[in-house]
């Protein structure tokens, strides 16, 4: 068997064990409310960065509205549970598609811009997408959409989670992955070694935006009522942090970032002030002593004795 | 003449930036096998020429053919994935990569395998990476490279990158290779090995080669045919010999007007 | 008629809009044209000088003029500061993590604000009084009068300084061609802090005017006038003085418009599909030229 | 008198070593040329002087004072003023202001009138057309311009990257005249040059660069008659 698929296998047993003591720990009455949500808050704000990570630390295009494609997902899945009765799955899946298609149709004119232009427009064009939401009587216009069904759980978001862990991370590993590293290493070369660029852009938004609109359908059923101000460029800027905090083309290092800034909020919620200080002087220091985040583009796995220890589970020969 | 057709034509291309004429009327071919290069002084053209070839500029007026067909208009990775491959005068790696994710970034256009196959680590994934790794170290070891596989490109030294581009390039498995200035900021022994190297990869590989380049005992020892430019325009056409004793290019390079 | 009436007294009220987004568009453009950053934090450095023109009207007591000068100058050194602490070390790093640390320096504005002044939105005391003139059946207030006064007045003067002194001849250089601007024996740090300086100072009469003109200033009042400054800026050709004021005027009127006529609640919206139009259509805005990417 | 001395400088750029050791000297009053083929390190020499690179190792001294590693900005106060390679003028600017801007460190209002009749004078086009753009200028009269925009500093040492791209040997002919009058008239000259026939028919004393290495030196004239330039230039 195939060293590589091997250690995928390990990787899926290490998570469902994680999944086993959570789980266990949630039923056992170990872990109270607040904490419960914040765990929650954690598998879908990973989810977030880590899709985010894909366009903006894996190909480079700097994208600042990932909250808008959060809001569509979230609202598409209210609407087909609430209104239409349909399944959670089936709802989720919606959500993944409308934002998926909304991404598409977005990034295949907006991402001919580069830098910092790019930003803005993703920013305005998820201001946009947020603005249209409140105008929209039929989901509640700016009061919110009331009367949501509770259907997220822990077991929901982590398996989603692990979901795109696997997916994120087999796309970055192969060569259309590393189609989308070399967009963000050098565009001109890129183009120069045969990749579509434009191709490459626009499916990394679009798969980005999908699994963004998965955690808005789960993020959405957490809570009784969703409100356009759940997704205002604020709310991006914080998945944004996450990645850049944790390091911009690190899976691992979003997964810490979405980890650090969740628990940061729950701890100082009663000082909503000094946790937005701490998080600016944070970027500011972050991009002058180390501008690629706490892992750059290092995995987990990628540390010398966690890979020995990978290794020797997974049966790879030296 | 008909077996013997070019495998890159360029017939009265012109290319115009905000009204000036960076080429003007350019022909020139290059034959299979060849190895050409083409000279100039500081700002005549020769860059434009190898961005006209990619599609990274489109021309003005006038067409350029790759085995007869008109490339014109496709885009730079449309080219690259019909056999043209290149490397740039200012080094483009992909700096923060590893030496052999670079050169495995280069055999992008022929992988098969789709989307579904990557994301579910199925069918032709595993066999095609590891072919890929394999002829990527195979690569770099034939451009004494291998033993900096896993480090970072931007950490090499100088040569070793401008090595790397080629090695890259040649990962698209091109018909016709595009060196720009690919000897520039090398010492006389780097370029030595250099001229050497690009000599056996054209024979092992079965390559056109097209060469701009400023050194010119690297142009005069290995190129067959050498064009001249000047503001755009070939000003002289022949063997190593006939170009050095060329007075046009005297006169181009030295200059002929003196004030006595 | 009603419509046309309605129609006049919306582009009145836009064009006083549109003369705010000018005044920091201004800034923005400014400091593109020179360091190529957008300076994220620029609306909060407006949201900065409306307070401290709050403070001088109303702790201090100063006529309004007075007020606005001593924000406008001490805002100027703000913005000075922040580019010595945050942007210059960063003066050869990759523009995106100058752009983050932007960001930064903006949250960092905002909730350093809203610690010291609490979130809760100040009433700006009424420094004009219940002026208004009546033109034809169209209504312009005293708040509006002002706007277009100082408005105009800090553009003549802008325009004055770059192009006729020496300084302004400096920044025009600089910003054209730093390297060659150095061989003049222009000191490109000196400029570049100059330029924030103005920039920062014009951003806090506009901060200082909404004040008066709104009545109520916030610590996160900021964010989205520089959002639309910024739309402003690259509507009439990001780096270009003339631009940033007609694409502050045109973005004030069509603003006004759509609040007008359609919903307020699509007023940013509109401004932010305009930002996308452009971008699109004609990214150097419309009086920018088309440059060509180097390979 | 030695007025620039430069003692074995090394720059890079990045990874590149593009300068190798470079050593020479400038007297005061001479034209001295550094000629060479593309990328011999010509400009990068010139750019160390100026201040817009910084040597990793070695001294540049002008008039006794070291000066390597200073800003651009302070060198031009020290008295050297660089006509850049591809002119670099300020396109968007008048000719007028041009000139103002390369009289920038300079307060003496009366001397710079004067300087500014010496400008005129010497390239009349300039004049007829100093409210233009300076970008509307052909590329000769923009080689005027910034030639005249260097002198507005008056320096005592002018640094020319390649007067002559671009140009028509006619006005080659032309920017060359001029360049020996600038020099009879007072100021040292230091000249880039790839067209090397011209730059040793006014040069006194030449450098030849060869992948950042100074080949050959010695007295322009003599240079000129020899066969190694060709060979510098064309190898063989």
């Amino acid at each position: 068997m195939n060293s590589v698929r091997r250690r995928d296998l390990t990787m899926l047993i290490i998570g469902l064990i994680i999944f086993g003591v959570i789980q266990g720990m949630i039923s056992g009455g170990m872990i109270g409310a607040f904490w419960q949500l914040n765990i929650i808050l954690i598998c879908v704000n990973v989810i977030m960065a880590v899709s985010l990570n894909l366009i903006n630390g894996y190909t480079g295009q700097f994208s600042i509205g990932h909250a808008g494609f959060m809001a569509v997902g979230s609202y598409v899945g209210v609407v087909a549970t609430t209104n239409f009765h349909l399944p959670f799955i089936v709802a989720l899946i919606l959500g993944a598609i409308c934002a998926g298609i909304l991404g598409f149709l977005i990034g295949l004119p907006t991402l001919r811009l580069r830098g910092d232009y790019l930003a803005i427009a993703t920013l305005g064009l998820g201001e946009i997408i947020r603005i249209v939401i409140m105008n929209i009587e039929y989901v509640g216009g700016a009061a919110g959409f009331k009367g949501i069904p509770h259907l997220t759980n822990f077991a929901w978001v982590y398996g989603a989670m692990l979901i795109t862990l696997f997916f994120i991370k087999n796309f970055v590993n192969s060569s259309h992955g590393r189609a989308c590293i070399a967009i963000r290493e050098n565009e001109i070369a890129a183009e120069a070694m045969g990749v579509n660029t434009t191709k490459y852009k626009v499916m990394a938004f679009t798969i980005g935006a999908a699994f963004a609109g998965i955690a808005g359908g789960l993020f959405a059923h957490q809570f009784y009522l969703i409100s356009p101000n759940s997704f205002t460029f604020l709310a991006s800027f914080n998945y944004l942090i996450m990645v850049v905090l944790g390091g911009m083309g690190s899976i691992t290092g979003s997964i810490a970032g979405a980890f650090v800034v969740t628990f940061i909020s729950a701890a100082l919620a009663s000082f909503p002030e000094v946790r937005m200080i701490i998080y600016a002087l944070a970027l500011i220091l972050l991009m002058f002593y180390r501008p690629q985040g706490l892992f750059g583009y290092m995995e987990i796995t990628n540390f010398t004795p966690i890979k020995k220890v990978l290794d020797k589970i997974s049966g790879k020969e030296a | 003449m008909a077996e013997n057709k070019p495998l890159l034509k360029a017939e009265d291309v012109s290319e115009v930036f905000g009204g000036l004429k960076a080429v003007a009327d350019f022909n020139f071919y290059i034959n299979k096998g060849e190895l050409i290069g083409l000279i100039g002084p500081n700002g005549a053209g020769k860059t434009t020429i190898f961005n006209l070839i990619t599609g990274v500029y489109v021309p003005t007026t006038g067409d350029i053919q790759l085995d007869g067909e008109s490339i014109v208009g496709q885009k730079p990775y449309e080219i690259t994935q019909r056999g043209i491959a290149r490397t740039f005068q200012n080094i483009r790696l992909f700096s923060e990569l590893s030496v052999l994710d670079n050169v495995k970034i280069a055999y992008h256009c022929h992988v098969k395998y789709g989307l579904i196959e990557t994301v579910l680590r199925m069918g032709r994934y595993f066999t095609e990476e590891n072919e890929i790794t394999a002829e990527s170290l195979k690569l770099l070891k034939i451009f004494k490279l291998d033993e900096h596989a896993y480090e970072v490109a931007k950490n090499l030294p100088y040569g070793a990158q401008r090595r790397l581009e080629i090695a890259r390039a040649l990962a698209a498995k091109p018909k016709l290779l595009l060196l720009d200035e690919p000897a520039a900021g090398m010492n006389p022994q780097e370029t030595h090995e250099l001229m050497e190297m690009i000599r056996w990869i054209r024979k092992q590989f079965g390559l056109t080669v097209l060469l701009i380049e400023h050194d010119m005992s690297l142009v005069m020892g290995i190129c067959e045919r050498i064009y001249v430019l000047e503001y755009g325009m070939i000003i002289a056409e022949g063997t190593p010999a006939e170009i050095q004793n060329n007075p046009e290019v005297i006169r181009a390079y030295l200059g002929t007007e003196s004030m006595n | 008629m009603d419509f046309v009436h309605q129609l006049i007294q919306q582009l009145i009220n836009g064009v006083s809009l549109g003369s705010i987004y000018a005044l920091i568009a201004l800034g923005y453009t400014m400091i593109y044209g020179i360091i190529k950053l957008i300076n994220f934090a620029h609306g909060d450095i407006y949201m900065v000088g409306a307070y401290l023109g709050f403070f001088g009207v109303t702790a201090a007591g100063l006529p309004i003029l007075p007020a606005l000068l001593i924000s406008m100058f001490v805002t100027g050194l703000l913005g000075m500061v922040v580019e010595k602490l945050a942007y210059k070390p960063l003066r050869h790093a990759p523009r995106i993590s100058i752009l983050i640390t932007a960001i930064g320096v903006s949250f960092f504005l905002e909730y350093t604000g809203m610690y010291f002044v609490t979130p809760t939105p100040r009433t700006f005391p009424d420094v004009i009084g219940n002026i208004s003139f009546n033109a034809g059946g169209f209504i312009i207030n005293g708040q509006q009068v002002l706007i277009f006064a100082i408005t105009i007045i800090l553009m003549a003067l802008l325009t004055y300084i770059v192009q006729k002194t020496k300084l302004g001849k400096a920044m025009r250089a600089a910003s054209f061609d730093t390297e060659t601007a150095q061989l003049m024996g222009i000191d490109a740090d000196r400029v570049i802090s100059m330029t924030f300086f103005i920039g920062s100072s014009l951003a806090a009469a506009a901060g200082v005017l909404v004040g008066v003109y709104y009545n109520t200033i916030d610590p996160l009042m900021g964010i989205m006038p520089g959002l639309k400054a910024f739309v402003a800026a690259v509507l009439g050709g990001i780096g270009i003085l003339p631009g940033a004021v007609v694409g502050g005027i045109i973005l004030g009127v069509i603003e006004a418009l759509v609040a007008g006529f359609l919903s307020s609640t699509f007023r940013d919206a509109a401004a932010f599909a305009i930002l996308i139009l452009v971008l699109l259509i004609k990214p150097t805005g419309l009086f920018g030229k088309n440059t060509h990417e180097k390979v | 008198m030695s007025m620039l001395e430069i003692n074995d400088i090394n720059v890079y750029y990045g990874a590149i070593h593009a300068i190798k050791g470079v050593s020479l000297n400038v007297n005061e009053g001479e034209i001295v040329t550094l000629i060479g083929a593309n990328g011999a390190g010509k400009s990068t020499t010139l750019r160390t002087i100026s201040g817009l690179l910084k040597p990793k190792t070695g001294t540049i001294k002008f008039l006794d004072k070291d000066i390597a590693g200073m800003p651009a900005n302070k060198i031009v106060r020290e008295g050297i003023s660089q006509v850049p390679e591809g002119r670099k003028i300020f396109a968007e600017m008048t000719v007028m202001e041009n000139l103002e801007l390369g009289a920038f460190i300079r307060e003496d209002k009366d001397g710079i009138a004067q300087d500014l009749k010496m400008v005129f004078g010497r390239f009349p086009r300039l004049e007829e057309r100093k409210l233009q753009m300076a970008g509307t200028l052909s590329g000769g009269e923009q080689q005027m311009l910034a030639m005249g925009r260097a002198l507005m500093s008056r320096p005592k040492l002018l640094l020319l990257d390649e007067p002559s791209m671009g140009l028509a040997p006619l006005l080659i002919k032309e920017i060359f005249n001029i360049i020996v009058d600038i020099n009879q008239t007072g100021t040292t000259v230091l000249l880039v040059e790839q067209n090397a026939n011209m730059a040793l028919s006014i040069a006194n004393r030449a450098y030849v660069l060869e992948t950042g290495r100074i080949t050959i030196s010695g007295d322009a004239k003599k240079l000129a008659a020899s066969e190694d330039i060709r060979k510098a230039y064309l190898g063989g």
